[in-house]
This record gives C-alpha cells, structure tokens and sequence, in this order.
C-alpha cells in the first residue's frame, strides 16, 4: 500500500515534468512562429505515429539499432579490458596514453576515407561510435581503477585472496559507480554518433538516412519526430541498462 | 527623405563552389568598397543558407536548383526566382578504360555523393532512359561527400564515379588514370533537348517586392561578373584563389570553363527549369517539396 | 624462529628503528606493548611486507600462512557478516568446510545470530567482532592482531579472550598481539615484549 | 640527483613509447600503400613544418582554440552548475533528467539548422561543443556527488560547519576525480567536435575549414599534417588542465 | 533537563527501543554504558537527530551548539591535524583566537609536535586523539563521545582523562560519554546510567 503510493507518486512527478517540457516546446514554437524551424509538438507526434504504422521503420531502427548495440558494446569491452590492463601493467599505460589521446581529439571526418575502405558500409558506422565511445570508457573506468580502496586490496592481498575474487568482490563494486558514469555517458553519445556517421556512410537500411532525407526536404516535422524517437530509444536503452546493472550485484 | 537615407547592402549568400565562382568579380568589387551595395558571403553547406532563408535573414542566395522549388513550397511562396546561374556538371568518371557509353555501365557499381539530390534523381532518370534499371542492372553506392569518393576513386582501379565539377578537375589532375567516361549533361541535352539546371538564384519575395531597383541592379552585376569570366579567365582564376574556392590558380584555370557558369533571368530558366522539376516529381515529390512550383515562382512581380 | 635483523626504518628524515634486532618465537602468543605512536602498527607492516624499510632483514614468513587483524577494520562494507568471513577463506577451502569453520568463528565472537546481516547495520563493538572472526578462521595461520578487542565491553572481551586462549594453546598457533591493555598482555601472553620510544627498542617482560 | 634520474628514465619511456607508434604509422603506410590514403610519417611531419611557417596558420589556431575553449567553459561550467542543483534540489534533478537525456542523444546534425539560425557562424562550433561536452560534464559531477563519503557530511551538519566550506573542503576534494575525468574526457572531444562543427559551419578562420578543404583537394598529407596538430593542442591542453587542478588543490 | 519521552525505534521489526524514558542532567557528565550492540550509539544518534525513531520526543536540544566523538573517527582524511581541527571551528571563530584554541586542544592530547602532520601519516591512536581534539576545541557546546578513548594506551588515556575532568568541572560543560571501562565511567561520571539490552532499559548506577 505505502509502496504504491510512493511509486504513483512517481509517476505524478515524472508526468509533470514531462508536461514542462512539452509546454517549453509550444513556447519556443509559437515564439520561432515558424513551422519549418520548429514545428508543434502535437504535428510532430502526428508524424512519429505515421511513422510507426510504416514497415520499414521498423527495419532501419533495427538495423540502427544493431549498430548502436555493436558499438557501445565493443568499445565497452575493448574500454574496460584496455583500462584494466592500464591499470595493471604500467607500461601498457605508457603505450595507451598517448594512444587514446590521439582518438579523443582525431576529428572522425578526417578518418572517414580510411574507415570507409578498412569497413563496409554498414559497419562504418559501428567502427565511429568506437571511435568516440572507446576513449571514454577507458579514461573512466582506469579512474576508478585508481581510485580503489588501497586497505581492502593490502587486506585481500595478505590472506592470500586469488586475483578474481578480489576483481569480483573488490574492484567491481567500487569501479561500478565508474562503469555506470560512463555507460550512462556512452549509451546516449552512441545514438547520436552512430546515426551522424550513417548521414557520412549513408547505409541502405538506418535511421541516419531518413534524417538526412528528411533534411534534405526540410521536412522539418518528420526531422523532430525522428529526433523524438531517436531519444525516446536511447531513454529505453539507458533505463533497460541501469535495470540489468542493478540486478547484477548489490549497490556499493 | 528617401534618397538621403543610407541603403541598406543586400544579404547574398552562394555556395562555395560554382555558384561562388560565377560572382567573384563581385565579391572583389565588394572588399573594401565604402558603402558596399551587397554583403556577399560564401558557405559550405546549403543547410546554412537554408535556415537563414526561412528566417528572412538572406535576400538573395544562390542555391541547388531542386532545394528552390523545395523552399518555394515550404515557405509557401515566400521566395522567389531570379534566375539561373549554373548548368550540368555532373560527369561519370572512371579509374580505368572500361566504360565507354552509358550501356556499358551494366553490372557495374557507381558510387555517388547527393542522395535526394539533384545527382541521385540525374543518375536514375538517365540509367532509366538507356534501359538500365537502378539497383538490378547498376549498383549505385551513394556516400556523404565527394572528397571521400574522389579518394576512393584515385586509391582504387576499377572504380567508377558520379562526380561535379571542379572535383573532376581535381581527380584528372591528382591521377593520370582517372578519365571522363560519360558527360551527363550531354546525355541530358540529348534525352531532353534542354539544359540541365544545376544551381539557381532566389531571393526573398519581400525584397523583391519592396527593392525592385536592388534586384535588377543585382542581376545587372552579375551577368556582367559571369561575362567577365568568359572573357578573362586569367584574371578569373587569381580570384578564385584568392577568394579560396579553388586552391590554386591553375587548376581554377581548367576548372572554370568546364563549371558551366551562366546567366538566365527568370523567364529564360522557366522551361529547363519545369521539365526538370517534373522529372523530380515523377521521381519523388518530396525532392520539389511534395509539389511543382507554381507560376509565381517564376515571376518577379 | 621469527628473526629482525639490523632493521631500520625512516620517517620523515627521523630514525624510528635504527638497527633494529630482535627474534621472536613460534606457536606462542607474542604480546607486544607500547604507547601510541611508538612504532608498533610500523612493525607488523614492516613484517607483513607491506612497509618498505631502509636496511635490515625479517626472515622466518617464507610461503607462510597469514591471517590479520588490522587496526581499522577493513571489512568489506557492501557485503554481509557471513561474505566478509567467506571472502578470506573461499580462495583455500571447499564450500561445505567452509560453512563450519565460519560458524564455528563466529559463535566464537557471539555473532552467530547476525550471519545475514550487512556489516553496515552492525554497531562498532559488532563490526570489530566480524573482524576478529575474520582473522580466526583461517587455521594454521600466523595470527597478526593489532588491538583485535578495540571497542568491546569488559565482560565480552573476558569471555572472547578465554576462548581464544584455550583456542590457541591446543594448536600452537603463532600469534603476534598488539594490545594496550596490560591485563590482556597477561591473560593471553606468553612472552611479552614491550616497545620504547624512537628509535625503538624492545624489552622482554 | 636520484629525482633527475627519475626523471630521465621517464622521458627514456616517454620517447620509446612515440617511436613505437610511429614504426607502427609506418607500417600501416607500408601496408596500404598508397600516400593518398596514409601518407609517411615523413611526409606529414614536412607538412606539419611547412604549416607553421605559415601566418595564417595562427590565426586559425587561434580562432578554434577560442572555440574549443568557450566550448569546455560553458558546458564545464553550466554543467557542474546543474549537477549541483540537481544534487541538492531533488525537483531540478526530475526535470533535468529528460533534459539532458534528450541532448544525450540529440544528433547534432538533425539541429544545425536550428543552430545555424540562431547562432553565427563563429558561434555554431561552440553551440556543437557544448551539445557534446555538456551532458558528460553533467552526468559525471553527479555521478561524483552522489558518491561523497555520508559520514564526513553527518560531522560538518553536527558541527555546524558553513555551507561554503563543506562544499570546499568535502565536496570538492571527493567530487575531483569525477571533475578530473569528464575534464579528461570533453578536453580530446571538444577538439573533435569544434572541428567537426567547423566542416559543417565553415566559420572563415578555423582548423576545420583548412582540414575540409585538404580533404576536398584530397591533399592527405595535409590533412594528416592537422591531425597531428590537433592532437598535439589537444594533448597540450590536457596537460595543462591537469597541471592546473593539480596546483588548485592538495590530491585527496 | 533533558528529557527523551517514550520514545521507540524499530530495526528489522524488533524494537530497539520501546516507550524509553530518560532524563539526563545539564552541565554534567552523563557516562553510558552498555555491552556491545545494546544501542548505545543508535541513542545517540537519535539525540542529534541524524536517525530517525518510529515514536516519541527528545526535548532540550534546541539550537545548542553540539560536539561530537563518532565510534568511527570521521576525520578529513586529505587534511592535516590542523585544519582538521580548524574545519570544524572556521566557521565561527576568528582565526587568530582558533589558532589559540587549537593549539590549547592539541596540547591536551599531546600532539601539539604533530599540528602539520597528515592525518593519514599517524597511528592510529594519534588519529583518535585528533577526534577527541576536534570536539573539546569547541567550547560552550554539548559534548557526545562514543568510546572517546578507544586505542589510547592506558598511560597516556589516565592522563588525558585527568585534564579533561578538570577542565569539564571548570566550564560546567554538559557531556554525554559511552565507554566500555568501568574504570573511565568512574573517573570521570557525575551520573552513570547502564543500559540493559533489547528493548533498552536504563538504571542509574
Ligand atoms: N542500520 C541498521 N539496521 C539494522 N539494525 C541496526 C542498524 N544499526 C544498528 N542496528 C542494530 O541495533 C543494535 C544497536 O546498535 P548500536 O550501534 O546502537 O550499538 P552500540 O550500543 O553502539 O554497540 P557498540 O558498543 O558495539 O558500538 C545492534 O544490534 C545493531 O545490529
Ligand atoms: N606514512 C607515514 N609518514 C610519516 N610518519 C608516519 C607514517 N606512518 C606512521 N608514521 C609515524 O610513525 C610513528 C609510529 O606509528 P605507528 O602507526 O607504528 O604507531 P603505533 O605504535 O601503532 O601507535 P598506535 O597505538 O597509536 O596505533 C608515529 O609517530 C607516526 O607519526
Ligand atoms: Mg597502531
Ligand atoms: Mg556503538
């Protein structure tokens, strides 16, 4: 009973806030007066239902989707290991540094020739999102590495703990808070990512290419109910994350 | 109290490339000019010209030609044409020796820049015409900017490409291989007895409406630019260095001729113009901005 | 034989053992006492490697089993009592034995009763407790315990303390005892030592 | 004496660990083949010399590094702001949360045009960087935030300590190495998202306009040669940032 | 006075306390005891309103200025023993009379040698001895001290007791002190209250 009014009250805050939201955007729209700049919320849901009703919407987001997926999860993997192995082995560290300096600031245009001979088109785009994505993780989860508890790990090491008990029971708690930051940080960067090197590598199937269509013919509306569904999948996927997070161990 | 007020320049706004080149003659008179007629600014990318026309900002701009129709409709008749400033420049090129006419691209793979642009609906209408169906008989890649199909077109034999001018210059020049396979303005010229329309100019209907005498100044000035450039491509080719639209001179000496820069006024487009806007309609009505221009679109008062 | 040899450590540019000798023995209970700051904490770090020193020679830990008691108590905060137990032996013992050794360690310590609970809902006197638990579970270790009975109530600590002698008299553990509690040094002790301000030197009581 | 010695034997490491990937640049080049795809290092360092005997080439420097540095100001400052109030005023948090999930995932090209009305020209990159950087900046000082240690905060509250010096004393040193990591991470972003805003936005003196237009003319040297630069600024900057933070406080 | 009126706190459906009454005496030292886990912490918890309880009231407290000893030390641990002091005190002193303050605080705990030293470069009975300073440093408040003396070797503790019990009859100050030694409640109590476990019950010695 007590639970459940809590949780309705939730639900309450959540719907005002989204309300706020929606109002600002009325606002903005009659102030910019201009429906091609920025068209109203109520013809721009209009559009993403229209959109729904389509067929092949279903199979661009999948395939946006897949590259998304792909993406986050190999430049999480490659992040983490690279990270680990940093933290482990000093002159990993020396090799990596300078490495993944060099991909945080390389511009994506200027490798997209490369990228595009190295990949096929689809995975082009995968191959960006690890780009940007790879560099984030590891700068924030070799900082949590650092930031371990230094008095558990002389403890763990002096009873003779082996090497994944203490990564299992140790580091991985104290490192999550890390993992979570930039997960929470990559999920959302990796929408935007992949579906901006899909409008440089235009695959067949994606939802980069119905933006730039949509762009190309200023149909504005059809641009923002892209942009809305684009964000509403990736609030999905960062919800569905945390949750799995969540119910994968106990909260530090 | 009219005449004592200062005027006020006009905003135009043409793309960086032969759009920009057909008024460089301007742009040099402009630099340093006291009380500059036009505030004359080159951009990249049409998404800039764009929002500024929506917005009023621009008065005139030179824009690609389907893009007008697009923002005819969109800001319901809010713009205008002047006229038309660039034909065909489209050419298929090719890293080797096998494509001689357009049937010979059978089984073949073009890669292309411009999807839902004039390119793509270029490619298509010609493919079509010569009994080639696109996507069964021809594979066409399309990728999002030349640069990166002019790489590919120099680092790999075999390739074949879609490309505009000046880049076809600037591919000719890089690699000796690479060769112009097929013209497809002449293959257009011959389909339709008519112009290939690349790029026009527009302009604001309020200005044109309240600043007749600008407009007509303007247009004055800029079919004298593109003359000057027909007659003095030496002097052309310094600008356009100097201005920063093709690296250097000599190149922009080869470049020039082959960009097809004129001037039409409105009613001289008017026909080019329609038939190439149906073609895009039949192809797809959002690429004309889901309906054909309507004739005020091509009349200034 | 436990032996210290010509030890020396610095802090801060001051000599806090300056060629340190000692030797102490095995399967006894070591007292070691000392005012606050003398050096004793230094000392077990220094032994169980986890100190540097400057010269010298500890000898007698080859490939020897540790267990400790460290003065704060390093438990792992987002575990339960029975986890943090578990956490030192699962690495050396099978399951099923693990479950006895743990249940027998913590009726030792009269904790029996809070297996479940997360060491975050336990006071400080319980805490220390899971702590000690910690330590004497792992049998045939040399036992390392700087204050182990820090924060529990004179009658508890009494009977915790008898246990632990009769404990450790029938297995001859080796154990090193940091205390500031003469009377403990007595009641367990069989040898102790007692530690002199810097640089420090010892004394057999 | 032993400190110089230190000293040289990291930069000893520092030099292998450059050459290292040189060698491997190198054998990338070997292996494709082809100057127009991966030039020499050769090559591009003869570049990258040429380039700074230029003028302009300052210029340009300075107008993105005016930029890249209005970018990580605004969104470091704006974005800590927010996850302060957010912190501290739970009903903030509720609305900004969609708020920032929605930037997350906004792709900037689907807003340029939005940008490009609103903003100038020199001023778009900025806006781009911002849309990038901000959501990191945030999602990190709150992660940061929610982890300070409860029990020091307990003290000062009993204490009576002032607002000020809990935010200074505890806050700060305990939120510093999230600060330390989303500076890490939006300094090499900012670079690659100033630049890439400059291809979109071709403000007239900017690196990425010179890199656009060395694409264009498809001089690779050149455009390897701005690589190089912009990962040495970036580097440079990073360096300088931690130096900074560094000296602004004692490590926790 | 005061007063704690039928106060009840529940954990994990047991009560702690249930309908407790008490009513301690200002301007002296109330000493509480009790074994380990009896709720002696959770009391005073409850008292400085830093937990909750299911029913009741704790009168008296209003806008008094309030020191504490925590079980656990708390210290800012990248501060050194100064500016650990001084964090609690800047905010309402000036900074000429805190140097004074300290400095009186630190020689009563025989650390004055020690004032630049990092907290993390003590031992731990150091580091409990800068607790206890940065608590008597504040003057004219209510002092709680949860086992104040804990890790103090037995010397060293009788004599900063001595101090402090001169010090506390001085300035009449009001103070709440757990301990686990008989023997301090003694020395130091005006009022010695005892708790019986779950649910709590008091007797005054
Ligand atoms: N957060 C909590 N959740 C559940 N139970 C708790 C929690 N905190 C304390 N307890 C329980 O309340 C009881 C009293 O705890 P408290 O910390 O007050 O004991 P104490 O008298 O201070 O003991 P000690 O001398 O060991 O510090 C203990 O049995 C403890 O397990
Ligand atoms: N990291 C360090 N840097 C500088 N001095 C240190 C460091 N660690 C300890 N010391 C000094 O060494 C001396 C001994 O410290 P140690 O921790 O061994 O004392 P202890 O005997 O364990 O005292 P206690 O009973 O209070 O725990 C102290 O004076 C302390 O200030
Ligand atoms: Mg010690
Ligand atoms: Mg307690």
């Amino acid at each position: 009973m007590k639970l459940s009014t809590h949780c309705n009250k939730k639900i309450i805050t959540k719907c005002w806030v989204i309300f706020f939201w929606i109002m600002t955007w009325q606002v903005v729209h009659y102030i910019v007066g201009k429906d091609i700049l920025v068209p109203s919320f109520y013809a721009t849901m209009g559009k993403v239902f229209e959109l729904l009703g389509q067929a092949n919407f279903y199979y661009d987001i999948g395939m946006t989707f897949y590259r998304v997926f792909m993406g986050v999860v190999i430049s999480f993997v490659l992040g983490s290991l690279s990270a680990l192995m940093a933290y482990f082995l000093p002159i990993i560290k020396e090799l990596f540094t300078p490495f993944v300096t060099t991909l945080k600031s390389t511009p994506v245009m200027a490798v997209i020739i490369l990228a595009l001979l190295w990949f096929t088109k689809n995975n082009v785009p995968i191959f960006v999102c690890f780009l940007m994505c790879y560099p984030v993780v590891y700068t924030s989860i070799l900082k949590g590495l650092q930031e371990v508890n230094k008095d558990l790990l002389e403890m763990a090491y002096i009873f003779k703990v082996k090497q994944r008990y203490i990564l299992k029971d140790l580091y991985l708690p104290q490192v999550r808070p890390y993992i979570e930051s930039a997960l929470g940080m990559i999920i959302g960067l990796s929408w935007k990512v992949v579906i901006a090197a899909e409008v440089l590598a235009v695959p067949k199937y994606s939802m980069g290419y119905n933006l730039l269509s949509a762009k190309s013919y200023l149909e504005t509306e059809t641009l923002f109910a892209w942009v809305v569904i684009i964000v509403i999948l990736s609030s999905l996927c960062e919800m569905l994350v945390a949750k799995l997070i969540g119910r994968g161990g106990n909260k530090i | 109290g009219c005449a004592t007020k200062p005027v006020e320049p006009l905003e135009v706004a043409a793309l960086n490339g032969p759009t920009g080149i057909g008024m460089v003659q301007m742009l040099e008179e402009m630099e340093g000019a006291e009380n500059p007629k036009y505030n004359i600014a080159l951009y990249q990318s049409p998404d800039e010209i764009v929002g500024k026309v929506v917005s009023g900002e621009l008065d005139i701009a030179c824009v690609p030609s389907n893009l007008g129709a697009v923002l005819y409709n969109k800001t319901e008749g809010g713009i205008k044409l002047l006229g038309m400033n660039t034909l065909g420049v489209l050419y298929i090129v090719e890293n080797g020796q096998t494509v001689q006419n357009i049937e010979d691209l059978k089984g073949k793979t073009i890669l292309s820049s411009g999807k839902d642009s004039t390119p793509e609906f270029v490619l298509n209408y010609i493919l079509n015409e010569a009994g080639l169906v696109p996507g069964e008989d021809v594979t066409v890649e399309f990728m999002g900017n030349h640069s990166d199909i002019a790489s590919k077109l120099m680092a790999e034999e075999g390739t074949i490409a879609l490309l505009p001018q000046p880049f076809v210059t600037t591919v000719l020049a890089k690699n000796e291989n690479i060769r112009m396979a097929i013209d497809v303005n002449e293959a257009w010229n011959n389909l339709n007895q008519m112009d290939l329309p690349m790029g026009i100019i527009i302009a604001n209907a309020n200005v044109v409406k309240d600043n007749a005498k600008g407009i007509e100044a303007f247009l004055k000035d800029y079919e004298a630019s593109v003359k000057f450039i027909d007659e003095n491509l030496e002097d052309a080719a310094a600008l356009v260095e100097k201005f920063g639209i093709v690296p250097n001179a000599a190149l922009a000496k080869v470049a020039i001729p082959k960009c097809n820069i004129v001037y039409r006024d409105s009613s001289a487009s008017k026909d080019s113009l329609n038939k190439f806007y149906e073609i895009l309609e039949q192809a797809n009505p959002k690429a004309v901005g889901g309906k054909l221009p309507d004739e005020a679109f091509y009349t200034l008062q | 034989m436990i032996e210290i040899k010509n030890l020396s450590k610095i802090y801060k540019d001051e000599f806090l053992y300056r060629n340190f000798n000692c030797a102490f023995e095995e399967n006894k209970v070591n007292v070691i006492l000392g005012s606050s700051g003398s050096g004793k904490t230094t000392l077990f770090r220094m032994m169980l490697g986890l100190e540097k020193y400057e010269a010298g020679q500890i000898l007698g830990f080859n490939h020897k089993k540790i267990a400790v008691v460290f003065q704060e108590d390093r438990l792992v905060e987002w575990m339960n009592v029975y986890d943090n137990v578990a956490f030192v032996l699962k690495s050396s013992v099978e399951k099923q034995e693990m479950d006895k050794l743990i249940n027998k360690a913590l009726e030792l310590v009269e904790l029996i009763d809070y297996v479940n609970y997360s060491v975050k809902d336990l006071s400080g006197g319980m805490q220390r407790r899971v702590v000690l638990a910690r330590a004497i579970v792992c049998r045939d270790s040399i036992l390392f315990m700087d204050e182990p009975f820090k924060g529990l109530d004179d009658e508890l600590r009494l009977r915790i303390i008898t246990r632990l002698k009769v404990h450790w008299r029938e297995n001859r553990t080796t154990v090193f005892l940091i205390t500031h509690s003469q009377q403990e040094g007595m009641l367990l002790g069989d040898i102790i030592y007692k530690l002199a301000e810097k640089p420090v030197k010892f004394y057999k009581i």
